[in-house]
């Protein structure tokens, strides 16, 4: 919402995503931030961004699936491994592109997502949400029980490097950019879905299938559809952990992983891609945090022990997550949309 | 003297998976950097300072850790822990030129030439090989000896231990027939029907080479049955962890493990004399097991290829590089180990020895472990 | 026995949907509730039942008092205890259970069976409609056997006050009849109720008090019968023009006037 | 040329002996309903009379056991609601079903769901033809959100209303859908006489714009004999008189059925 | 063929393990609505607290194991207050989304408390196993399995013949009509904890009895899950049921095609035969149908 006095004076405006010039200005600079960083940050931070790219893809894929068109979905990590070793194994085995081969990566993924989304057409709800954690266990199964010719087996697969006019995008730095700019285009798509019909019938949906139907919604396919963006962009996001690794395993995609994909769209608020990225670095950082302070921690209080600073470290993660869920069960963003409504309208409130 | 000083970066898992052997395991490696840097380090004039990293057992996140570490601390070398760090770093490495040295057996899957992560035992199939070589040997006599393994899918690690023996098997029938292959899960609600398979097929072995939990169900289940089929452990679910999750050592009566690395028995080996100089004067507290064993078999196979590194290098200048050269110059010498690991000659062919391999065999004699065998050689295992 | 005192309430921390009501409401009497549609009668009586937090509403000022003890900052079930029930808006049956068991669930409070059953009884008699539904399974009901059941449901707590949102609503005319004088009976058992009604007609007939609101502010106030005389009421309320016959719908002109109270 | 007669000829919408049946419960009973072109037909019944049921099974929310429905001539039955809302017919909800997390606009544009054509990959891209698309329809919702007077709360979000105006915006969603048939399912309840006369006015508005056939299905009386232009009485699944308002407001039937 | 009986025999009873760990998401979910997802946690949590009970305060069994359910309910019983009651009139989802919340939680707590060490588990059900001719069944299944079929029977009737059981019926369709009837959800909620806690710590108790315990063992959470959907998650008499057939499958599937297969089919079997009975009953076997009214 703006602040009083701007209005828009056509639909077009009206319906723009950046509105006043404060907030161009202000995207602007956050992408100009988002370019330079690799020069002006260490390249931990820059490593640290790197994973944070990959699992934004991957998390505003499960917005769109479980945030506006409310599938929830258990099965997102199983996504994203197919999208890794589709990536993977067409990188090794043919050597194509990484333009070629994560779009490709995200096509196998959405069409594994597809399969379970056609099981939304029956199975609705809780239901549907534990169901899909059988996409983890086949997933898993599938891997370590097809031929190992095809999939690596338990053993895995090695990725060649990202090349791009045969340059070998192996640095923190080049992957920086690689991560980057499939994120942003994702990103950028994901506010295009969600703006567009098909964003609205996925509200739709998730708020009442029946009268959604009786709008002339199909409501199957709405929900298959869903289920296939979400596994499309955990597809992506696979293909490019597989750049960033070079090495997939089945263990490196768990359901685990999945629920912690949960965790980081629900902090950020569900139903809102913003807040799927919030959500992202939030946990990230919190992570990170964790990963980083700990062996100080460690280090200086050494009548504490190791073992314990660090399982310390666990229930601080998990604590942050469950008061995140106690103190703002609809996520960070909704904290903030409330926030502007109230700047907007202050000091008068009615 | 002036001294040089080197970092080398520790991964660890206190908070995953591995949490519950992390802090002995931490300890060994530790307590081995401070007594080379006393000694042999003061000697040459070289110090090496180490870092632990939390990569939670999650390949997501030592790809998260490492860029930092690697500027951070621009380390000659990496201890490594498990699976995910050779996931994560295994494309890594060879680019940042920096070695990491393991503790556990192999992998099937990490059987590739030109490794830059390097383990002081071979896999665990053929460690398990080299048991039943042994065992065949002990037993006598000609024909094929029967043996059982239990794996699990919950790790790719542990069906790799499978699928190596099963390879193997089929390769040597005259030798070993695997009479069952056992999938369960790392807490298996009861194996007393997949026991009683086991027993009744006449297996002369059971391979549990996955985590402890498998290894007490299947005792149960054996017990339950009235089976007494022996149970072969590997190091990181061994007799000690094993006896005490069974509530008592003496439940293993007869059991076994084995690895390429000394077995922390109670007698009075030359590890063990290792052992009590670190905890006497090095301030080690951890007991004498398996899994001390293995950090500080570790933290000596480390800093025993940066001593031949530094040796031929000199001590100062020295890189990554340097490290991993000094690892195929020369060999390791069981001396060097303190008697830890066999001697080792590495080759860029695989990322352990293919030559002079052995496996230890420890066993339960009277609720005591004793080792029941050092030097086992292993047979030529092909690659599967 | 219940007042209200300036009572605010706004609702996701934003939306001030009630700006200082007061009102209050005897023991023994039928106060009804008018209004256009957002004027704030529902949130009223969520704000005495204590129901709004799951709305994300609140009440940031004002008070609420029930025979002198404030409950606006109890839980809802508290409130019950205390002898409030508030049929809500909205049909919100237990679907998955019978007729039977939501009476059932309804009368939880009563302590001995016989009593239940009497109860039940009770309701039954009042309105045969339900003892012909009763086995059937709630959330399939039509939308006024629903709201026969909300209303029967309520019966079997016996509280002291009623709050009532649009019981007609959805309802048969004969059925409006029947409900408005199973209502009466009610009231003349002692039974003390809050009635927010848009069939303004029924409304005031069974009402001794009545409010008029518009925009979260209580507008016009007064004793039932000579409310229903205003003019206004009258005309956007009850549906008669001045000259005291309905007018055709259909003669609904484009452009009309609207009444707009000050406030 | 004959078939494009019969096509005209063809009533809107047709239900043809159609009996539903819940386990026990008979909800239709041999039911047929003719809808004429651009009349106003009133379906009045008591409560559990089967008024929601009839309509329900024309939008093919409920497949009857027997009977048939046809839209245009055209029969209908066991198609899924989505392809019959997509031959034209709208319809509102006797409890309201709005989709509460989105905007009173959205709400509407959603009706215009099917009007529109972009694919999900030039949403993905969101350029040129979407954003003109868009614009396109958005000018349609508020040509909507202005004729029924909703323009105050164009931005909330449905979950935020009231009874009263989700009604209305019900009403707009269903307009939105620029249908060939409407049907109504009380959609008066809840109002006052203020309010129930600007619904009424925004009905017979929408019929003589639009000059489609509407359904009603109303327990307001005063609205009913109002408005409809011809009347059936639905009692316990069966149809119990047709007829114009007097002819209803006369039958003794329907008096002691119904109206009392 | 004896095998065979024995392996079915044996199925079932694990089936029977699963659904009274299944019954611990049941009893939560029928009295709340709310999924809880670290319900394979609340089995360690209880694992935990009979060790602690038995190894390290070296309690007498019996007192070990009465000790250990009372503490159980208390936990459950923090963290509903902990966790839920602030949650009371938000949206069921936010319940539910917590309990991811605490899954994570949980198991930082319990390395915590109890250390990431593999732990003895005590006996408490006879090691020695039942002979039956040539069969045999493990004692801690065979009298897990009975303490399920009462417990299972026992809540049954609970839940839809006593009027208590009603009023959480009522909280779990919904808690806002609950609370405006009277109903304490906060209460009703409180009480499903209480006695999730307790069946996952019996549950754990037979589960682990005589083996060991890691916090690894909360997958028995996602084991019995199958159960759960497959008898409907309101069902819990239809537990008994469910918990035998996927029982059943999936030891003939681990003892007789895994070893063709070579690869753990067992564990994927409860999950396939969940989808397929979900694609032909959406709602499980005795799950409440999905009510759609316009
Ligand atoms: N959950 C909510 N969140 C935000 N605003 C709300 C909420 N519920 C109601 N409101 C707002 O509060 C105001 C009063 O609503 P309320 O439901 O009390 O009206 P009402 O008088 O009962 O109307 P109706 O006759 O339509 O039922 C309205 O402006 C409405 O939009
Ligand atoms: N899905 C269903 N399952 C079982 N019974 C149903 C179902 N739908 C409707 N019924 C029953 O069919 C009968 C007709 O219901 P319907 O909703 O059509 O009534 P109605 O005429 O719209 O009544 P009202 O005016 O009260 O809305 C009712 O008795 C109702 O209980
Ligand atoms: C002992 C463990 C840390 C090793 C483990 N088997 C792994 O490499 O995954
Ligand atoms: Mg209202
Ligand atoms: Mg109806």
């Amino acid at each position: 919402m703006d602040p009083s006095g701007i209005f828009a004076t056509s639909y077009r405006a009206d319906r723009r995503l950046v509105r006043t010039r404060w907030q161009a200005l202000s995207l602007i600079l956050f992408i100009a931030v988002l370019l330079a960083a690799p020069y002006l940050v260490g390249p931990r931070i820059v490593a640290i961004l790197n994973i944070m790219y990959i699992s934004a893809v991957v998390a505003v894929g499960l917005q769109i699936c479980t945030g506006y068109a409310g599938q929830i979905n258990l099965g997102q990590a199983a996504f994203m491994g197919v999208g890794a070793y589709t990536a993977a194994i067409l990188a090794e085995k043919t050597g194509l592109s990484f333009l070629l081969t994560i779009p490709i990566a995200g096509f196998a993924a959405a069409v594994f997502g597809f399969l379970f989304g056609l099981t939304a057409a029956r199975i609705k709800g809780f239901y549907l949400a534990l169901t899909t954690i059988a996409a983890q266990f086949i997933f898993h199964f599938a891997v370590l029980n097809l031929p190992s010719s095809w999939l690596g087996g338990s053993n895995g697969v090695t990725v060649p490097p990202a090349t791009l006019f045969g340059l070998r995008i192996v640095s923190e730095g080049a992957q920086y950019y690689l991560m980057l700019f499939v994120a942003a285009i994702m990103v950028a798509g994901a506010f295009g879905i969600v703006r567009s019909r098909f964003g609205r019938a996925f509200v739709a949906v998730r708020d009442d299938d029946v009268a959604a139907g009786i709008m002339g919604i199909n409501v199957a396919a709405t929900k298959a559809n869903a289920f296939l963006i979400g596994a499309f962009y955990a597809g992506v996001g696979g293909g490019l952990w597989a750049y960033l690794i070079r090495f997939v395993g089945v263990d490196q995609f768990t359901l685990f992983n999945s629920v912690f994909f949960i965790a980081m769209i629900i902090v950020g608020g569900m139903g809102s891609i913003v807040g799927a990225l919030i959500g992202v670095f939030v946990i990230r950082v919190i992570q990170e945090i964790i990963a980083t302070v700990g062996p100080n921690i460690a280090e200086s209080v050494t009548f504490l022990g190791g073992d314990i600073v660090f399982a310390g470290m666990n229930v601080i993660l998990g604590g942050v997550i469950a008061l995140f869920m106690i103190l703002e069960p609809k996520g960070l963003m909704h904290r903030w949309t409330i926030l502007k409504s109230s700047y907007r309208i202050w000091p008068f409130p009615y | 003297q002036e001294e040089t000083r080197y970092n080398v970066a520790l991964l660890s898992d206190f908070s995953g998976p591995y949490a519950d052997i992390m802090p002995i395991l931490a300890a060994g490696r530790e307590k081995v950097i401070d007594w080379w840097n006393a000694t042999r380090g003061a000697q040459l004039g070289v110090t090496l300072n180490y870092k632990n990293y939390e990569t939670r057992y999650d390949a997501a996140q030592v790809a998260s850790l490492w860029p930092g570490i690697k500027s951070e601390l621009e380390p000659i070398a990496v201890i490594g822990l498990g699976g995910p760090d050779v996931a994560a770093l295994s494309e890594r490495l060879p680019e940042d030129k920096i070695p990491m040295f393991m503790a556990t057996a192999a992998y099937g899957y990490a059987w590739k030439p030109d490794s830059w992560i390097f383990n002081p035992r071979p896999t665990y199939s053929h460690e398990s090989a080299g048991f039943l070589y042994w065992l065949r040997q002990k037993r006598g006599g000609d024909g094929p000896i029967k043996a059982a393994i239990m794996a699990s899918e919950a790790s790719p690690a542990y069906v790799d231990m499978a699928k190596g023996l099963e390879k193997y098997a089929e390769e040597h029938p005259d030798e070993i027939e695997l009479v069952e292959v056992i999938y369960t899960e790392v807490q298996p609600t009861d194996l007393t029907a997949q026991m009683r398979r086991v027993a009744r097929s006449g297996a002369d072995a059971l391979i549990i080479q996955t985590n402890t939990s498998i290894v007490v169900a299947a005792k149960r289940g054996l017990q339950a049955n009235g089976a007494d089929v022996p149970i072969m452990m590997s190091s990181h679910n061994g007799l000690p962890a094993s006896g005490k999750a069974l509530g008592g050592l003496e439940q293993l009566e007869g059991d076994y493990e084995a690895y390429g690395m000394a077995i922390a028995a109670d007698e009075d080996t030359p590890p063990r004399q290792f052992y009590q100089t670190l905890s006497d004067s090095y301030g080690l507290k951890a007991p004498w097991n398996v899994v001390t064993a293995m950090g500080i078999s570790q933290g000596l196979f480390a800093v025993t290829v940066i001593e031949h590194a530094i040796e031929a290098n000199g001590p100062e200048g020295l890189t990554g590089e340097k490290v991993r050269e000094a690892l195929f110059a020369e060999p390791i010498t069981t001396e060097e180990t303190h008697g830890f690991l066999p001697t080792l000659s590495f080759t860029p062919e695989a990322p352990f020895p293919l030559k002079g391999l052995q496996v230890n065999v420890g066993s339960v004699r009277d609720g005591k472990i004793v080792v029941e065998a050092t030097g086992a050689a292993i047979p030529n295992v092909e690659k599967w | 026995m219940l007042e209200l005192h300036n009572v605010e309430v706004t609702y996701s921390d934003v939306i001030l949907a009630l700006k200082g009501v007061s009102l209050s409401l005897r023991e023994g009497q039928c106060v009804a509730l008018l209004g256009g549609n957002g004027a704030g009668k529902s949130t009223i009586l969520k704000a005495i039942s204590g129901t709004l937090k799951s709305e994300d509403g609140k009440v940031s000022a004002g008070a609420i008092t029930l025979e002198g003890t404030p409950i606006h900052n109890l839980e809802a079930s508290e409130v019950v205890r205390r002898g409030l029930i508030h049929v809500m808006e909205g049909r919100r049956v237990l679907r998955h259970m019978t007729a039977e068991q939501n009476l059932i669930v309804g009368g939880h409070m009563v302590p001995d069976r016989a009593e239940l059953k009497r109860r039940l009884d009770h309701v039954y008699t009042l309105m045969p409609r339900l003892a012909n539904l009763k086995s059937r399974t709630a959330g399939f009901m039509s939308g006024g056997e629903q709201q026969l059941l909300l209303i029967g449901r309520a019966m079997m707590a016996r509280p002291k006050i009623i709050a009532i949102d649009e019981p007609s609503l959805g309802l048969a005319p004969l059925m409006i009849h029947d409900v408005y004088e199973v209502l009466s009976r009610l009231k003349e058992e002692g039974t003390t109720f809050f009635l927010v009604e848009q069939n303004s007609a029924a409304g005031l007939g069974l009402a001794d008090y009545a409010y008029v609101l518009e925009n979260g502010r209580v507008v016009l106030d007064g004793r039932a019968d000579k409310l229903a005389q205003n003019e206004d009421v009258k005309e956007f309320y009850l549906g008669v023009t001045a000259s005291g016959e309905r007018k055709s719908y259909r003669d609904v002109k484009h452009y009309r006037r609207r009444k707009r109270w000050l406030g | 040329m004959t078939a494009a007669r019969k096509e005209r000829q063809a009533p809107p919408l047709a239900v043809r002996s159609a009996t539903l049946r819940f386990g026990g419960v008979t909800a239709l009973d041999d039911v047929s309903i003719e809808v004429r072109e651009d009349e106003l037909l009133a379906i009045i019944g008591p409560n559990g009379a089967g008024k929601t049921s009839f309509l329900n099974v024309t939008a093919g929310f409920y497949r009857p056991q027997q009977g048939c429905v046809e839209l245009i001539g055209q029969d209908v039955t066991g198609l899924r609601v989505d392809q019959i809302a997509r031959r034209g017919l709208a319809r509102t909800f006797q409890g309201t079903h709005l989709f509460g997390g989105l905007t009173v606009v959205e709400n509407i544009l959603i009706g215009r769901h099917t009007l529109m054509r972009s694919n999900v990959v030039q949403a993905f891209f969101h350029y040129g033809p979407v954003m003109r698309e868009e614009t396109e329809h958005r000018e349609a919702v508020e040509e909507i959100v202005d004729f029924l007077e909703i323009e105050a709360i164009r931005n909330r979000q449905v979950g935020t209303l009231g009874y009263g105006l989700r009604k209305r915006v019900d009403l707009g969603r269903a307009l939105a859908q620029e249908p060939s048939i409407l049907l109504l399912d009380e959609p008066m309840a809840g109002m006052n006489s203020e309010e129930k006369e600007d619904l009424a006015r925004f009905i017979l508005d929408v019929r003589e714009a639009r000059k489609i056939p509407v359904v009603l299905v109303e327990h307001d009386m005063g609205v009913v004999m109002d408005l409809a232009d011809r009347i059936v009485v639905l009692d316990f699944g069966r149809v119990i008189a047709e007829g114009t308002p007097a002819e209803i407001q006369r039958d003794p039937a329907v008096i002691k059925a119904y109206l009392g | 063929m004896i095998y065979v009986i024995n392996d079915i025999i044996t199925g079932a009873l694990i089936g029977l393990l699963y659904a009274l760990v299944a019954m611990g998401f049941v009893v939560i979910y029928r009295a709340s609505k709310v999924f809880n997802f670290a319900q394979g946690e609340l089995v360690i949590l209880g694992g935990f607290i009979v060790w602690y009970t038995t190894f390290e305060l070296g309690l007498d069994l019996w007192l070990a194991i009465t000790l250990s359910l009372l503490l159980s309910a208390l936990a459950g019983y923090l963290i509903e207050r902990i966790f839920l009651t602030k949650l009371i009139g938000e949206s069921v989802f936010s319940m539910v989304m917590v309990t991811v919340g605490l899954l994570i939680l949980l198991r930082g707590i319990v390395l915590l408390l109890f250390g990431p060490a593999v732990r003895p588990f005590p006996v408490i059900f006879p090691l020695k196993p039942l002979f039956l001719g040539e069969m045999l069944i493990p004692m801690n299944l065979l009298i897990g399995g009975l303490i399920t079929i009462v417990a299972a029977v026992g809540l049954s009737w609970f839940f839809n013949r006593t009027r208590a059981g009603l009023r959480m019926t009522a909280v779990a369709e919904d808690h806002v009509v609950a609370s405006s009837m009277g109903i304490s959800v906060k209460g009703s909620i409180a009480f499903a904890w209480v006695l999730g806690a307790v069946l996952s710590t019996v549950g754990a108790m037979i589960f682990l009895s005589g083996k060991s315990l890691t916090f690894l063992a909360s997958e028995i959470g996602f084991a019995a899950l199958p159960v759960a959907l497959f008898a409907g998650l309101e069902s819990i008499g239809g537990l008994i049921l469910a918990g035998v057939i996927v029982g059943v499958a999936q030891s003939l599937a681990t003892n007789y095609l895994d070893p063709l297969v070579g690869g753990a089919l067992g564990t994927v079997v409860p999950y396939l035969i969940m989808l397929g009975i979900l694609l032909v009953r959406p709602t499980g076997l005795f799950g409440w149908r999905t009510i759609e009214r316009v």
